[in-house]
């Protein structure tokens, strides 16, 4: 049994490097799509022709397509990922620490909104249109209805600059320094990613603990005497996190677009800033490794889900066997 | 309430501290008020069993659901009692509530795959009932506890097997699970709902066998709800039937098979097919009456052919017929004509030309060969039914024929011709001449299209006009007695028996040669399937169709089939005429389907 | 420099600064005026570190003679100096410059004595040759540089090192804005052998780190030449995508500086006691290009038309809240020759326009219809084009103009709409009017205006041979008139700059500049945090 | 047996449909009464402004103008009138995009769990690369490619919803295609299409119904977060998202140039989401009480 997990997992891996190929290569063939020429872009419009050839030749802008493509996969394998026409530095020393900062602002984020929306959720599904569903409900239902950009400014009104001022209106992480120097500055952001994906996760594992409380087996646990809190974690919560874990693994591959624009709104030093920076100077390499990385984590986090769901369905576990 | 102590005099108060007694039970819709059932009152003693029987939607459930104390959403109790061992449990605290469930009282439920966790291993889920209610006081008790209890279910009482989910046990392995964990405890009161419905018969035999077993050996009172009736007269010592709410007639199973007082069981049981004679199975039309629309007299009466004024007017009492029998009816004792028994026999009508030749048919899924070497022959009007239990391949065969099985090798023939594996690769005229009929009324039709227009679809594939086919629909909803008003209807406005007719309707517009009629009656409630038999029996003489009849239910082979074919593990084991399968079988795979399959006639004798 | 980033535009990709221009022709009197050397009336507390928000972004690049963006010249500020520096006056001063005197001997040349001792930050001794090192970058067309305006008039052979301190500019051409040219913040002196990437200036700070979109961190250089008037410990310049963040962030007290706050933003920082608001011109414009070779705009009764379409006072209104000057179509707002003819006032006139136009067969059945884009990354000139297409509506149809937004990437390119088509925006930063007539016709001809052969080319090299100020006057209000007339530019207004920060900055001069924080205070000198 | 079948006198009435049943709860109701306050304010708005959507007032961010109710914004037009222009762009594109997600992805989830197999896996993988860019993403990338114009921006937010609303479609269709109707069309020769359109989806439509809600409230949220981001096809163009972004600068100076947008985006989503989350709830048929028997 254990070896067919193992075997599950290497096929699913081998599935998402293969979904992760073929987006390398729509993320190369739209990036190559994008207006103005690199070249021009670093050296400026005064730059001699001279000038442009040489620096193509230097970044291999003028070899054909293909093998652009088979150079900068096997430099995103090796770990070389060219050079940033913005920061004229490399790929990865600019981008390194700005993963690990989004990263840990997306933990954070996941780590708070996964178990908030289940407690949220099956509060509400247990006492199903009591006061606490209703009003948990709608409550969701407007914040989920504001965009991030909204929610974030109001958000930066109320508790750094106009009513109170308790919380810091930006992040400001020193260079250098680990992204959880700064824990007062990362509240804002990590509050609106909440508010941003909470609703909706938790709507959705109450949706899930509704079916399952509604459930055959459930009902069958209280017709043997279970209490209720043995009824509610151990039989229905069991069967619950499995289908919720797939929209956990959207919703985490949402807050990675997300962060686009929570980055922007507290100058968040991570990837989402630096991709919208990248897009507006048309920095090639940033934004083809940047959107790797985040399909990259779209794949994984779906990974993780599906091995997850495996893993809690024991159904789907021992059929591999 | 006033005659609460007379009620308690008829049946006999004394006797059933130790058992279940329940007394002027109510529930109603909890939205609406309206009852879904009332004026219920049962007794059984300990060490017997009494069997609930009547239609869906009867109540059956909510009552037994009741013992419990449990009420599903949207439903309350609203008054009554009910007494477990001399426990009066409505009226207990929810934390009381708690206790006596599965301790004093337990359940059985009708799906075991569905009430089994999936998440949790049989041990845990075993275990975690005499945890709960600290039985045998030591987690060594316990576990002696649980392998006493799989040995008496019959079930490998290794820790391996302990370990395993409910998912990797077959359904009947499934249900004695579902009654070691009721018995654990050593409950004096049990409720079994429907627990060997979807069980094959050789399962579903070894099942009862259990469950008569322990009710007996442990002196238990247990409430056995099913529609089977021979089920019933294998099992149980009394009976109950149930209608629209109300307990219409109860009394001990010899006397309510053998003498039922109440139309509404007569019919019942005139419905009832039997292994063990031939019988003309007679139907009823109509549907009981939902809660909230049952009039205010006999919730039967719109139905009753004996019915008069008087039944309109007020719900009737109780009747006592014998110590051992009574029933609410006025009209006890006289009989209608439709309950009578002596209808003609079909006529056997073989020896026609072949119409459907199936040679050497092996069918799979994937790969997998489910159905090996299968022959068979269908003759111009001929009702060759189809038996085996589930897995025997016997509907993949059936599907291959109605072209809707694409995987399998071998060739049947229409008329000496053969035909294309899928139905969208045949001909017009092949797919028009075999038709085909689902076993669940409920999938198969699409719920978002009338009933008119389902059924005329096949003619405007063909090419036939609107308005021409509109009055083709009008006929062959005639043919299937449904009036011309359902054509406009939409099948959740349907019961069961209804859309079924529809479904038999859409097939026979297309003026098909031969029906395959899977399982057609295996959803519906047994007055249902007996007007749905009756209904096939007429078309197919007065048509002249040819019928591939498959089905689990043996007993209604003998009342609607000339031919059978029974058929084990993809394989054809026995074939022949009907009388002579079922009453002289050859094969002992046959015998033993026979003698598994419960029978009200041999019950009695 | 083009410091109209009026708001949002942090990243102004414009790939070609031109050297800040010249004010007054301070024709070889050097007087050291000591506005920024006062004493200073308040407690000067040492240390501390000064966090200043600058917008910014992976695009921010450290060099010492080119910049793009506003967090691009505070880090040159803060690591480079230059020879001479700017009076309140636009004059070329020795103040905080690395010049002991500066010397015009005549308009071809010029003598430039260094300060002693000046120390860079590696130690090493400031010499002529770091300074001939540094032209000599600025005149080589290879290097990315704002040296390019130079190049018309100055070759690296000019260049000669008379002693250790002592360097001399021969020019081939004369110029009597040379000293002004010279204070230009972006022709910093750098140690020789500079390549762009190893950030050793003279100034105050000595840089420690630079991460492009974050922020760089820079040290107090103890051997400063000018020591005493160094506080902070520390100065960080820190990015900000967002101009609403930068404010945020101020109003939170994260950052002590916001740099070019936008003017929405103005009434409210205003309003909060702990903060300071400082608001400054210094002659910078934004401007609508109509090239006069291409049709319709080789019609000057098209010009002069569109010119008289334009209600300034609005615009000026819309765009910046009112924060400027109304222009007159004439550049060079900060020279004391500016107006020289003292036109009236353009006004809006439509009826004006409309007659003009009629002449040139356009009415409302044959409307004149142009295509005038701008570029995304500058948010002012949006503005600028959306109420230009809306004033236009005012002719009934007569002028139709269809604004167009161009991603600022395409725009600036060589092949976008910037200079290669007929009708586009612009903007500039303050200058002396010769040395933008220079930039406007030769270094960036946007308008292709004079045509060939016109006397206002003549004009402008006499008047850049002329020391006598009262002639030059003459001939400069000559190409005025020439330029007023039948010119290419649409000069709205001269827009205003603005810088919030908190009270508890002190030391930062409140007077006409060029740049924000008056020049960055000169790489943070006389800035303490009390 | 008596032939003619009684019609019962009690058959049940025909079920209302799933809007009508929605209807019944005050959730819908509330949701019905905003989006239609809210769509009669985008589509009547441009008629009754004061002022035209460009018209130059006064003063920009000025909150005591004579003749406005509430001021000037950012580029010293009307408020107000900005505000009554703006919703009708921003909701056509939300409803031209949602539209093109919905119909792409529900041919494509139909498709998928219709035909199974190979077709499901490939479709459905495809779908995925879809997938793995955030929508604000990949907007983000075509957008800055092209130059944000309407047409993009409908195609990209409608294509990047496209394979959201196929996986939910696929997974409500997959237990439709396994019912015996489907066989029965099949049997009786319907063509693929035919089966695919008039037999599995008319009975996808809860789901559907549900999805095109949601993904309504995400399409104007997004259309407004790329207006945030700075791209937006017209500059200045009267359009509530771009509004909060153009005037948000100001938000302390003229509030009211933001919170009338944000009020009305979020009215507006609340709105379709109260509608959504009514019709989710009588689909899943948690509001219709017991299971009864």
């Amino acid at each position: 049994m254990k070896t067919s997990i193992l075997k599950f997992i290497v096929k699913r891996i081998l599935l998402g490097v293969m979904t992760l190929f073929i987006v390398s290569l729509l993320i190369f063939a739209v990036t190559q799509a994008l207006p103005s020429d690199p070249a021009e872009a670093i050296l400026g419009r005064e730059a001699t022709p001279e000038a442009l050839a040489a620096l193509r030749a230097e970044y291999g802008l003028d070899k054909p397509l293909v093998s652009q493509y088979t150079h900068w996969l096997g430099g995103v394998i090796t770990g070389d990922l060219g050079t940033s026409y913005a920061t004229m530095t490399p790929v990865s020393e600019y981008i390194s620490p700005r993963v690990s900062a989004s990263f840990f602002l997306l933990l954070i984020a996941a780590l708070g909104s996964i178990p908030l929306s289940i407690v949220i959720g099956a509060n509400a599904a247990l006492r199903r249109d009591g006061k606490f569903d209703t009003s948990s409900s709608l409550i969701s239902l407007i914040l989920a209805a504001m965009p991030e950009f909204v929610v974030g400014t109001i958000l930066t009104v109320i508790f750094s600059t106009t009513i109170w001022q308790v919380l810091p209106a930006v992040t400001y992480l020193e260079v250098g320094a680990p992204p959880w120097s700064d824990i007062k500055g990362l509240a804002l952001p990590v509050l609106t990613l909440l508010i941003a994906v909470t609703p909706y996760v938790s709507r959705v594992m109450r949706a899930a603990m509704v079916e399952v409380l509604e459930s055959d087996y459930v009902e069958m646990a209280r017709l043997k005497g279970m209490n209720e809190r043995t009824v509610l974690w151990r039989h229905a919560m069991p069967n619950a996190v499995g289908p919720a874990f797939q929209v956990i693994a959207l919703n985490l591959a949402y807050l990675a677009g997300g962060v686009i624009i929570v980055e922007r709104l507290y100058n968040f030093p991570g990837i989402g800033s630096a991709l919208a920076d990248a897009v507006r100077s048309r920095d090639l390499p940033v934004i083809q490794y940047l959107a790797l990385i985040i399909a990259g984590v779209y794949v994984i986090t779906n990974l993780l889900a599906d091995i997850g769901t495996v893993l809690v369905t024991p159904r789907l576990r021992t059929r591999l066997s | 309430m006033a005659c609460r102590e007379c009620l308690q005099v008829l049946i006999g108060v004394e006797k059933v501290n130790s058992g279940l007694r329940i007394i002027n039970l109510r529930l109603n819709v909890a939205a609406t008020g309206n009852d879904i059932v009332d004026e219920v009152n049962l007794t059984i003693e300990k060490g017997r069993v009494l069997g609930l029987v009547g239609e869906s939607g009867s109540g059956k459930t909510t009552v037994g659901l009741a013992v419990l104390s449990h009420a599903r959403r949207g439903v309350e109790i609203a008054h009554g009692e009910i007494y477990c061992a001399g426990t009066e449990v409505l009226g207990l605290d929810a934390d009381a509530k708690r206790r006596i469930r599965g301790e004093l009282v337990s359940y059985v439920p009708q799906d075991p795959a569905s009430s089994l966790n999936p998440a949790l291993r049989i041990g845990v889920q075993l275990m975690e009932v005499l945890e709960v209610h600290d039985f045998g006081g030591s987690s060594e008790a316990r576990k002696a506890r649980i392998k006493e209890m799989m040995a008496e279910v019959l079930l490998p009482t290794d820790d391996q097997y302990l370990e395993r989910y409910p998912h990797q046990l077959s359904g009947g392995q499934q249900q004695r699970v579902g009654l070691a964990m009721a018995f654990a405890c050593r409950p004096s009161v049990i409720v079994l709902d429907e627990p060997t419905t979807g069980l094959d018969v050789s399962t579903q035999e070894h099942v009862l066998k259990t469950i008569r077993q322990l009710t007996r050996d442990h002196g238990v009172a247990a409430l056995y709800i099913t529609h089977d009736l021979a089920v019933v007269a294998d099992l149980a010592d009394d009976v109950a039937v149930m209608y629209a709410g109300r307990v219409v007639e109860q009394g001990e199973v010899a006397e309510i098979f053998g003498n039922p007082a109440h139309p509404y069981t007569r019919h019942l049981v005139a419905a009832a097919p039997d292994i063990a004679g031939k019988k003309q199975i007679v139907g009823l039309s109509g549907r009981a009456p939902s809660p909230g629309k049952r009039p205010t007299g006999c919730s039967f009466a719109p139905r009753c052919e004996l019915a008069a004024d008087e039944c309109r007017e007020a719900f009737p009492p109780n009747v006592r017929i014998s110590d051992a029998h009574s029933a609410a009816c006025i009209k006890i004792g006289k009989r209608g004509e439709t309950a009578t028994q002596t209808s003609p026999t079909i006529q056997s009508v073989s020896q026609g030309d072949v119409i459907i030749e199936v040679r050497n048919v092996s069918a799979g899924y994937s790969g997998t060969t489910v159905v090996h070497d299968v022959s068979l022959t269908l003759r111009k009007g001929e009702c060759l039914a189809l038996v085996g239990e589930s897995g025997s391949g016997k509907t993949t065969v059936s599907r291959a024929i109605g072209g809707l099985h694409r995987e399998w090798t071998g060739s049947i023939l229409l008329n000496g011709v053969p035909l294309r594996s899928a139905a969208r690769q045949r001909s017009v005229e092949d797919r028009l001449g075999i038709q085909y009929v689902f076993q669940n009324p409920y999938g198969s039709l699409n719920p978002r299209r009338t009933v008119g227009d389902s059924i005329a679809r096949p003619l405007l594939i063909a090419g036939i006009s609107k308005s021409a086919s509109r009055s083709q629909v009008l006929d062959v909803l005639d043919k299937v007695n449904l009036p011309n008003s359902y054509a406009n209807k939409f099948p959740d406005q349907l019961s069961g028996g209804e859309r079924q007719r529809v479904a038999i309707a859409r097939a026979l517009v297309s003026n098909p040669q031969v029906l395959v009629c899977d399982e057609v009656t295996s959803a519906l409630d047994v007055l249902v399937q007996a007007a749905i038999v009756d209904l096939l029996g007429n078309l197919r003489k007065d048509l002249g169709l040819s019928m591939l009849f498959v089905t689990h239910n043996l007993p209604l082979v003998r009342s609607i089939a000339d031919h059978v074919a029974v058929m084990s593990e993809g394989r054809i084991v026995e074939v022949g005429p009907s009388e002579s399968v079922i009453g002289d079988p050859q094969q002992q795979y046959t015998r033993n389907l026979i003698t598994a399959t419960p029978s009200i006639e041999r019950s009695l004798l | 420099m083009n410091s109209s980033e009026i708001e949002n535009s942090g990243l102004s990709r414009r790939h070609f600064i031109q050297g800040l221009g010249s004010a007054a022709i301070a024709a070889g009197v050097m007087s050291t005026s000591s506005i920024n050397a006062l004493a200073a009336p308040f407690a000067i507390k040492k240390g501390g570190v000064l966090k200043i928000g600058v917008v910014g972004g992976a695009n921010d690049l450290f060099d010492a003679n080119y910049i793009v963006a506003k967090a691009d010249q505070a880090r040159l500020m803060s690591t480079f100096e230059t020879l001479l520096t700017f009076n309140e006056k636009f004059q070329p001063v020795t103040t905080n410059g690395l010049a002991e005197s500066a010397k015009a001997n005549s308009p071809t040349k010029y003598t430039i004595k260094l300060r002693k001792g000046v120390k860079f930050h590696d130690g090493s001794l400031l010499s002529a040759d770091d300074v001939i090192a540094s032209f000599k970058r600025l005149l080589d067309p290879a290097i990315k540089t704002t040296g390019k305006p130079l190049r018309t008039f100055l070759d690296p052979s000019g260049l000669v090192k008379i002693d250790n301190l002592t360097v001399e500019f021969n020019l081939k051409l004369p110029n009597v804005d040379f000293l002004a040219t010279l204070a230009g913040y972006t022709y910093a002196i750098s140690k020789a052998g500079y390549d762009g990437k190893n950030q050793i200036g003279t100034s105050g700070y000595k840089l420690v780190s630079f991460t492009p979109g974050r922020e760089s961190v820079h040290r107090r250089f103890n051997d400063y030449w000018d020591a005493k008037n160094v506080h902070l410990n520390e100065v960080r310049i820190i990015d900000f995508a967002d101009k609403t963040a930068l404010v945020n962030a101020l109003i939170a007290k994260q950052i002590d500086v916001a740099v070019d706050i936008p003017f929405e933003q103005f009434k409210t920082l205003k309003s909060k006691k702990y903060l300071n608001v400082v608001e400054n011109s210094a002659g910078a414009w934004l401007a609508f290009c109509m090239r006069i070779d291409i049709k319709p705009f080789d019609d000057n009764n098209v010009r002069q038309a569109l010119r008289l379409l334009v209600d300034r006072k609005q615009m000026l209104n819309r765009v910046l809240s009112g924060h400027g000057k109304i222009g007159n179509d004439l550049y060079g707002y900060i020279d004391a020759n500016y107006n020289a003819n003292a036109y009236p006032q353009r006004q809006q006139n439509v009826a004006a326009a409309v007659a003009l136009l009629k002449k040139s067969g356009y009415s409302k059945s044959k409307p004149l219809r142009v295509e005038l884009t701008a570029p995304d990354d500058t948010s002012g000139l949006v503005l600028m084009i959306q109420t230009l297409a809306e004033q236009a509506k005012k002719t009934g149809g007569v002028v139709i103009i269809d604004a167009k937004v161009i991603d600022g990437g395409t725009y600036w390119s060589s092949k976008g709409q910037y200079m290669n088509t007929g009708f586009y925006t612009t903007y500039w930063s303050g200058r002396s009017y010769l040395a933008q007539a220079a930039a406007s016709m030769d270094t960036y001809p946007e308008t292709k205006f004079p045509p060939a052969n016109s006397k206002f080319r003549k004009d402008y090299e006499l008047a850049s041979g002329t020391i006598n100020a009262k002639k030059r006057r003459e001939i400069i209000a000559r190409m005025q008139k020439e330029e007023f007339e039948k010119g290419g530019y649409i000069i709205p207004f001269f827009n205003n700059f603005a810088d919030a920060y908190s009270t508890k900055v002190v030391g930062v001069v409140k007077r006409p500049a060029q740049l924000n924080m008056d020049y960055y205070a000169h790489g943070f000198k006389y800035i303490s945090l009390a | 047996m008596n032939t003619t079948l009684v019609e019962a006198n009690f058959v049940d009435e025909r079920p209302p449909g799933l809007f009508r049943q929605a209807l019944k709860l005050r959730r819908t109701q509330v949701g019905v009464v905003l989006s239609t306050l809210l769509i009669t304010v985008a589509l009547i708005g441009p008629f009754i402004a004061p002022f035209g959507s460009t018209e130059y007032v006064d003063m920009p961010n000025t909150l005591d103008v004579p003749g406005t109710l509430l001021g000037t914004d950012y580029f010293g037009q009307d408020v107000l009138s900005r505000f009554l222009f703006g919703g009708r762009t921003i909701l056509i594109l939300a409803v031209i995009a949602t539209s093109i997600g919905i119909t792409l992805g529900t041919t494509l989830g139909l498709t998928a769990a219709y035909l199974r197999g190979r077709y499901d896996e490939i479709i459905m993988r495809a779908l995925d690369v879809v997938l793995s860019f955030p929508q604000v993403l990949l907007s983000l990338v075509v957008i800055s490619m092209f130059g944000p114009s309407n047409v993009l921006i409908i195609c990209t937010v409608g294509l990047s919803t496209t394979p959201r609303i196929a996986r939910i479609i696929r997974g409500s269709a997959i237990g439709v295609v396994e019912r015996d109707f489907i066989s029965a069309a099949e049997a009786i020769g319907e063509t693929r299409k035919r089966v695919v359109f008039s037999e599995v989806l008319p009975n996808v439509t809860s789901a559907l119904l549900v999805e095109m809600n949601l993904r309504l409230t995400y399409s104007v949220g997004l259309i407004a977060s790329l207006a945030f981001l700075g791209f937006t096809p017209e500059p200045n163009a009267a359009n509530w998202g771009l509004m909060i972004q153009e005037n948000r600068v100001a938000l302390t100076e003229q509030p009211w140039g933001v919170i009338l947008p944000t009020m009305a985006l979020a009215l507006m989503t609340i709105g379709t989401g109260l509608i959504g989350d009514g019709l989710s709830r009588v689909s899943a048929g948690i509001d219709r009480g017991g299971k009864g028997e």
